[in-house]
């Protein structure tokens, strides 16, 4: 029920504005806007890779960034490689560099001012597979190191489910809701020079996830694992990862609280 | 993996032998192999690379300098010797390698220790 | 010879384990992975030695192949 | 060159490193990094270094223990005058929290995993830089009497 009011909430705006742009194409001049996009064929790997420019026109376009490299990809350009998938922020493909900052495609809307040049760059110091897609392969090994998912030893009398407390279950708030869409890994200084080592924002995130889960019982093996001058402490609270996260999310202050804990461990 | 189960059987093999010719310290060890041939053996080996069919192969031929292989065929030939005495040369010295003869001495030197 | 760079034994390292992984192939396909290993290191042969990036590139690119093509699973190539 | 495997930010970027890296890095032997900083297969988990609590979270309670007893340390001379047990307190917890810093630096931008033993140089001349700078907090404390009474000179000049 929720659901669907929201769906014919969001969609509304969406039809009426693209019924308007057929009925006045006419009339209104063409907004074409400059998308710079960063390029790299593996095929050709002694190539260099360059900034490529397409122009798009606003008024025959959808709101969002995603929505203008789509139509590049449709109409002008079928060999421009990214990735994406919900087109609603949901799951985190589209992670991407646009106008100096790391956001999702699907959620940055495209700034309207014409003169301005939009560039579009791959998650910054990662290694790339093609154009705008990143190897995220070293990120989800980094994930999996923190064991994602819930450790106990004793199982509900009753057999069935796990419970928790409203007080409990409101901890995860703010936490749950990461879509490891690497934006503030890969945004963090810290991670650029020490990926190798050091977890990052976003797996920092999710392991303090587990740390407070009031079900898990692994928390002082979770807490061991971290205790190294590499895995967590490399985080010098720049807070590079709260300022892009597209879900509005604080990875910062998830690393402080996890860096509290281990100081009472 | 493939490599580690072919070693584990082979002691286990030629155990009888070995307490045939009563050796105490080294209980799996065979009649020792001869420099020729692992010579000998060797050459045949490397005449299997395509890179070398037609060379005239000497103890001294370096690899690149007279049977004027690229560093890729050098690595080719030296898997092949690999294959041939079924051990494996480790890349510090696999890279340090210059010439048919210090193959062979290294490969002897291995097959003693075996 | 000149002495070979650091990279350029990465090369031959991932030359080298490549050769090796042949072996743990069924005998009647080896000599089409062989040939397969043969030919995608010669595809790359106009590479200059200073062109590091592009060689690290094809470096880790090497090694995921050599990682995916080990699976016993796979047998056969063509 | 560098923006070809990892992005560089801006174009200018690139260009710098291309022509200054190889100046600043030629002498310097690095340890080569596994492609794709990828050890073991793709769908192993990363394995982190061992624990050790001295690295982890005393070295950091301990950071921030006199990051936060600093700040009475240097405002109280400011206001009532300064003693001696005041003023060596005050330059030794500076002396560990400048050394801290330091460390922090070595390990971010001369890491062992890339420098090895340079690491480990670096780590020693900061250790040896620190020692030269007690013994000279030493000679201030007992001969010019403390640094506190020798900033003001130096403010008053």
């Amino acid at each position: 029920m929720f659901r669907n009011l929201l769906r014919s909430n969001s969609f509304a705006p969406v039809v009426r504005s693209s019924a308007r742009t057929l009925a006045t194409e006419a009339s209104v001049p063409a907004r074409l806007k400059t998308f710079q996009i960063y390029r790299w064929s593996p095929d050709t790997p002694e190539i260099e890779p360059k900034m490529q420019s397409y122009e798009v026109d606003l008024n025959k376009c959808g709101p969002m960034v995603l929505d203008a490299i789509l139509k590049i990809k449709n109409e002008q350009d079928s060999t421009l490689t990214f990735r994406r998938s919900c087109r609603e922020g949901i799951c985190g493909s589209c992670a991407m560099n646009i106008g100096g900052t790391n956001t999702l495609a699907c959620l940055c809307r495209i700034d309207t001012d014409t003169n301005k040049d939009l560039k579009i760059y791959p998650l910054p110091h990662m290694f790339i597979v093609r154009d705008l897609v990143p190897d995220l392969t070293h990120f989800y090994k980094q994930y999996k190191s923190i064991q994602p998912y819930l450790q106990r030893e004793t199982h509900p009398a009753d057999g069935r489910e796990n419970l928790q407390s409203i007080e409990d279950r409101a901890k995860l708030d703010g936490l749950y809701e990461c879509i490891l869409c690497a934006c503030c890994s890969t945004s963090c200084p810290s991670y650029w020079w020490n990926q190798q080592e050091y977890l990052g924002p976003a797996v920092l995130m999710q392991a303090y996830r587990w740390l407070i889960d009031s079900r898990d019982e692994a928390g002082k093996l979770r807490r061991e694992m971290l205790q190294n001058s590499m895995s967590l402490y490399r985080c010098h609270t720049i807070m590079n990862c709260s300022r892009t996260c597209p879900k509005g999310l604080n990875p910062g202050k998830a690393i402080a609280e996890i860096k509290k804990q281990l100081a009472f461990d | 993996m493939f490599r580690f189960a072919v070693r584990s059987v082979r002691p286990v093999a030629r155990l009888p032998v070995a307490s045939r010719f009563v050796q105490p310290i080294r209980s799996y060890a065979v009649a020792p192999i001869t420099k020729d041939e692992v010579i000998k053996r060797s050459f045949e080996a490397l005449k299997t690379v395509a890179a070398l069919q037609e060379s005239e192969i000497s103890l001294e031929s370096s690899f690149q300098k007279d049977l004027a292989l690229d560093s890729l065929d050098t690595v080719e030939a030296l898997v092949a010797l690999e294959e041939e005495f079924d051990l494996e040369i480790p890349d510090k010295i696999s890279d340090e390698i210059k010439t048919v003869g210090e193959a062979v001495n290294y490969i002897f030197e291995e097959e003693q220790k075996l | 010879m000149a002495r070979l760079s650091g990279l350029q034994k990465e090369v031959l390292r991932l030359y080298r384990h490549s050769l090796r992984c042949v072996r743990t192939k069924p005998e009647e396909f080896r000599s089409h992975w062989k040939a397969y290993v043969k030919e995608e290191f010669a595809r790359y042969d106009h590479i200059q030695k200073k062109q590091f990036s592009v060689v690290e590139h094809l470096i880790r690119t090497g090694h995921r192949k050599l990682e995916m093509y080990s699976n016993p699973n796979i047998k056969n190539i063509h | 060159m560098l923006a070809l495997s990892r992005v560089g930010l801006s174009s200018s970027r690139s260009l710098t490193t291309s022509f200054f890296k190889p100046v600043l890095i030629r002498g310097i032997k690095t340890i080569p990094q596994p492609p794709g900083h990828i050890v073991g297969t793709v769908n192993d988990a990363y394995i982190a270094p061992k624990p050790s609590k001295t690295h982890g979270s005393y070295h950091w309670t301990s950071e921030r223990f006199v990051s936060v007893g600093l700040v009475p340390l240097v405002l109280t001379p400011l206001f009532t005058g300064t003693s001696t047990l005041l003023d060596s307190s005050l330059s030794a917890l500076l002396l560990y929290h400048v050394y801290a810093g330091f460390q922090s630096c070595i390990i971010d931008y001369i890491p062992k995993r890339v420098y090895g033993s340079i690491h480990n140089y670096a780590m020693w001349l900061l250790t040896f830089g620190t020692g030269v700078a007690g013994y000279g907090l030493y000679e201030i404390e007992t001969k010019e009497g403390g640094i506190a009474s020798v900033i003001s000179k130096v403010w008053k000049a």
